[in-house]
């Protein structure tokens, strides 16, 4: 057992890359073989990160050598400066792998019906486990160059999901919007990785993070870096392309890559927080934050009341949800240097940023979800076309309140919780920020309404009588997916205690990641 | 209007790049700092037995790397074969 | 070659960049866009891989070498990695562009995207 | 189709590129080279052919279905080289040391040696693998996809 520990954070990586190369080989012999070796890789995953989660819990951060002669072995025997692929899993990476794992194997499971009727269904599956490597390696690699591969990973095969129906031209927009956003969102990447290697010789992220200046290339390599993960993640000036290719997707890969912007948002701050850290000017990038993330929260509403089409309504909620997040973590950025005001707000608007991802990785993939079974059953997306769709689908409707609730903040669910910590941390910031987001709570509850009254209620209509409710792989994703909300509404003191608060403190310790590094040498 | 907006913001981009990279701000061309580079140089053919010391970081100091784009080579292999697929079912049945 | 004034390869890659960049703004046939790309990737690629030369430095191959210095070995795998990737990038975006061409008749970016809003 | 010289040069000159490649491939620890290159030159080849052929007359001798069981296993052995190292650490370079590829050569600048590298040389040429039947399987489909719509229409 503690060896698989100590392995655990590469074979988290590792499995779901080999599984995708062995399923085209799998899938020629046996349908069900495959589906279930897909199944099987993804629990074993998840196992693996609950380990690796409460290993961090007690031991601190997760350190993985590649190559060495030992895992803990960072740096070389008589040298100063990492030279090897480190590998490094804090409190805030696990809280991210966490979400990813439980999302990817829903959506797995819901893809088992979903695209039934489709042909190619081996190569959607192998997609399907690169992108979960892609998320991963994202997620728990120390190294800058490393990340930028691993987002490569992420987003060529995001973008060849998004295009799996070649039947319909939208589909092929969205999916090369999407391709040529991630690719020009990466070449930035690599550029700002470039400046940064020239000057310190180094690629790892605690290494240069020991030794940055904030020099002329520094500052521009911030903003290349902050540009190309914003675009990514769909915040508000550039987010365009963000619905086009998310309403288009099959209905499971558009729950995943929600996690794969909040992946973006990730090394977004991962880059604000641990590379830049002490050395930021910290109240400049902070406000940009705020004032983009206010952007995208109102934007985002507003456009959506206009939406016919449900996947993009849900697309343009997502971007306002993400913009919480945004003006959540800015606000802790914005006073980082200064530990008072710090401790009074900053952490608890932290903390309530990272509790918004969480919910949000939970509830929004479920409405997704809920879009799509209304795709599977009625064949449109059309929300106008829509009718008393209450009668024939309980499951579905039920979802889909526990989802809506979710996401306006209404008291007992989890979306309140996080939205009250945001309210309260940043009041005492600005009251604006505050009053805008009730605001923008409260036009995301009539939007949902408005979409569950023309798509559930009302009388039957004729068209849709043969209509029966999805079936049970769906439904049991979909249920995955509402349990996680249900015990965060349950246990919310709980999550923070165990989850969100070291996901915060990781963010705002950078020393301690740097030592992780560097002071590790045995 | 947007042509104008683009304008200025792609040369405020390239102003910011040029200047980013000019010998004041930027250190000299061919003379860069080089600790993790000349340790690799040192150490690749007792450690790796490889005279190859470009071959040496790809495929042990950098593996990961290398494997992510081994897979990337592979996922685009996959994702123009998914994209193609329709046809060829045509053609099959036709 | 001691000394290169005003760190020319960097200034052609940054101008590489600018010039991409100018056509992923501006041009409206998918084709160019993806040109643009390719010479973006162009840019940065030989960004990345000027900034491993070390003056009077050879290849870091030991095979039958000079005795000398080496220029910097980790750039040229970086450099591979990011030519690789952008090869795939390329293959799936040309595929996408068939589709899209199939389905609209056009390449013409303004044309094809329909769905505004 | 192209013309009759055309065809009758490149089906000679596809010898020298295969043996070209395969040499880039083999020798990538000891000279500039190494799996991606090598399988380049070799998918270059493979392009030659299809432009002095046609994609259905080249369809016949490569099938896809071949070509993406051949990748698979390439990844699949770069992988499991990768995994095999994971007794001390993921991607520990094993060999070295060992009978099989694992001499060390002279330090310092040398004529060099084929049994050194390690895992170098094996990973060389499962990328290689890899990277000759993915890019010829892209190749080939995108091929067969335009010139299949020209037959249809």
């Amino acid at each position: 057992m503690d060896t698989l520990i100590t392995h655990s954070s590469i074979l988290i990586i590792a499995i779901p890359l080999v599984t995708a190369f062995l399923i085209p080989l799998v899938g020629m012999a046996s349908k069900k073989a495959r589906n279930a070796l897909v199944v099987v890789s993804l629990i074993f995953v998840a196992f693996l990160v609950f380990a690796l989660a409460r290993d961090i819990s007690i031991n601190g951060i997760h350190i993985y050598t590649l190559g060495a002669t030992s895992p803990d072995l960072t740096i070389p025997t008589g040298f100063m400066v990492p030279v090897r692929i480190i590998l490094e899993v804090d409190g805030m990476s696990i809280l991210m792998g966490i979400i990813w794992s439980i999302v990817s194997l829903a959506a797995a499971i819901f893809s088992f019906s979903h695209i039934a009727s489709e042909t190619g269904q081996n190569r959607f599956y192998t997609l399907l486990l690169l992108m979960v490597t892609g998320g991963f390696g994202m997620m728990f690699t120390g190294d800058l160059f490393n990340l930028f591969v691993f987002l490569e990973i992420a987003s060529i095969s995001g973008a060849a999901l998004i295009a799996f129906r070649t039947r319909s031209a939208d589909t092929q927009e969205g999916g090369f919007k999407y391709i040529v956003v991630s690719a020009i969102a990466s070449l930035m990447v690599l550029f700002a990785i470039g400046l940064l290697y020239a000057q310190y010789n180094s690629l790892n992220i605690g290494a240069l993070a020991q030794v940055i200046q904030y020099t002329t290339p520094d500052k521009i390599a911030l903003a290349l870096l902050l540009i190309a993960f914003t675009m990514k993640a769909g915040m508000v000036p550039l987010h365009l392309w963000f619905p086009d290719a998310y309403s288009v997707a099959p209905a499971s890969i558009t729950g995943m890559l929600v996690i794969t912007s909040h992946a973006c948002m990730y090394a977004a701050f991962r880059v604000c927080f641990t590379l830049y850290g002490g050395m930021l000017d910290a109240p400049v990038v902070g406000w940009i934050l705020i004032v983009f993330g206010l952007l995208s929260m109102f934007v985002g509403v507003t456009m959506a009341v206009f939406q016919k089409d449900v996947m993009r309504f849900m697309s343009y909620h997502a971007i306002s949800q993400l913009g919480y997040m945004w003006v959540g973590v800015g606000v802790g950025l914005a006073v980082l240097g200064n530990p008072a005001l710090l401790a009074t707000y900053g952490r608890d608007a932290i903390s309530g940023g990272i509790f918004h991802i969480l919910n949000h990785a939970m509830y929004k993939p479920l409405l997704f979800f809920t879009g799509g079974a209304l795709f599977y059953c009625t064949g449109t997306r059309d929300l106008t076309k829509m009718g008393g769709l209450a009668h024939k689908m309980k499951w579905t409707t039920i979802l889909y309140i526990i989802g809506t609730l979710s996401i306006s903040g209404i008291p007992p669910l989890n979306g309140f919780s996080s939205k009250i910590l945001i309210y309260e941390s940043v009041y005492q910031f600005h009251p604006i920020l505050t009053i805008t987001g009730i605001i923008v709570s409260i036009l995301t509850l009539a939007s949902f309404t408005k979409a569950f009254h023309s798509a559930f209620m009302g009388a039957e209509l004729p068209e849709y009588k043969e209509v029966k409710e999805v079936p049970r792989s769906m439904i049991i994703a979909m249920v995955i997916l509402a349990a996680g909300i249900i015990f965060i509404t349950l246990f919310p003191a709980l999550i923070v205690n165990w989850i969100i608060n070291p996901a915060a403190d990781a963010l705002i310790k950078q020393g301690a990641y740097i030592n992780a590094v560097t002071g590790a040498t045995p | 209007m947007r042509r104008v907006i683009g304008l200025i913001l792609l040369l405020v981009l390239v102003a910011c790049l040029v200047w980013g990279v000019l010998p004041p701000i930027m250190r000299d061309f061919g003379y860069p700092p080089s600790d993790m580079d000349d340790y690799i140089i040192e150490n690749a053919q007792e450690q790796t037995g490889s005279n190859n010391v470009v071959a040496a970081v790809l495929f042990d100091y950098r593996g990961l790397d290398t494997l992510g784009e081994a897979t990337i080579l592979f996922t685009a292999v996959m994702g123009v074969l998914l994209l193609l697929r329709t046809l060829k079912r045509k053609e099959e049945s036709s | 070659m001691e000394y290169i004034p005003l760190n020319f390869p960097f200034l052609a890659a940054a101008l590489l960049v600018g010039v991409s960049f100018y056509i992923i703004i501006f041009k409206k046939n998918l084709i160019k866009l993806i040109m643009g790309i390719a010479m973006l990737a162009a840019g940065v690629n030989l960004f990345l891989v000027s900034l491993g030369y070390r003056a009077g430095g050879t290849a870091p191959i030991y095979t039958d070498v000079p005795e000398g210095p080496m220029v910097l070995p980790v750039p040229q795998a970086l450099t591979l990695t990011s030519i690789v990737i952008n090869v795939a990038v390329l293959a799936l975006m040309l595929t996408m562009v068939i589709h899209i061409y199939r389905h609209t008749g056009s390449l013409d970016s303004e044309k094809s995207r329909k769905m505004k809003g | 189709m192209l013309s009759k010289i055309v065809r009758t040069v490149a089906n000679q000159l596809i010898l020298f590129i295969l043996v070209f490649g395969l040499y880039v491939i083999l020798h990538g620890h000891i000279t500039p080279g190494g799996g991606f290159q090598g399988g380049a030159i070799i998918v270059s080849g493979v392009i030659m052919l299809l432009v002095a052929f046609n994609s259905q007359e080249l369809k016949k001798s490569l099938r896809e279905r071949v070509l993406s069981i051949v990748e698979s296993s390439g990844a699949l052995i770069f992988a499991i080289l990768a995994f095999a190292g994971i007794g001390t650490v993921f991607f520990y370079n094993f060999l070295v040391g060992t009978p099989i590829f694992g001499r060390i050569p002279d330090i310092g600048p040398g004529p060099g040696d084929i049994w050194t590298g390690g895992v170098i040389p094996l990973m060389n040429f499962a990328v290689g693998l890899k990277v000759i039947a993915g890019l010829s399987a892209v190749v080939l489909a995108i091929a067969l996809f335009s010139s299949g719509e020209e037959v249809e229409e």
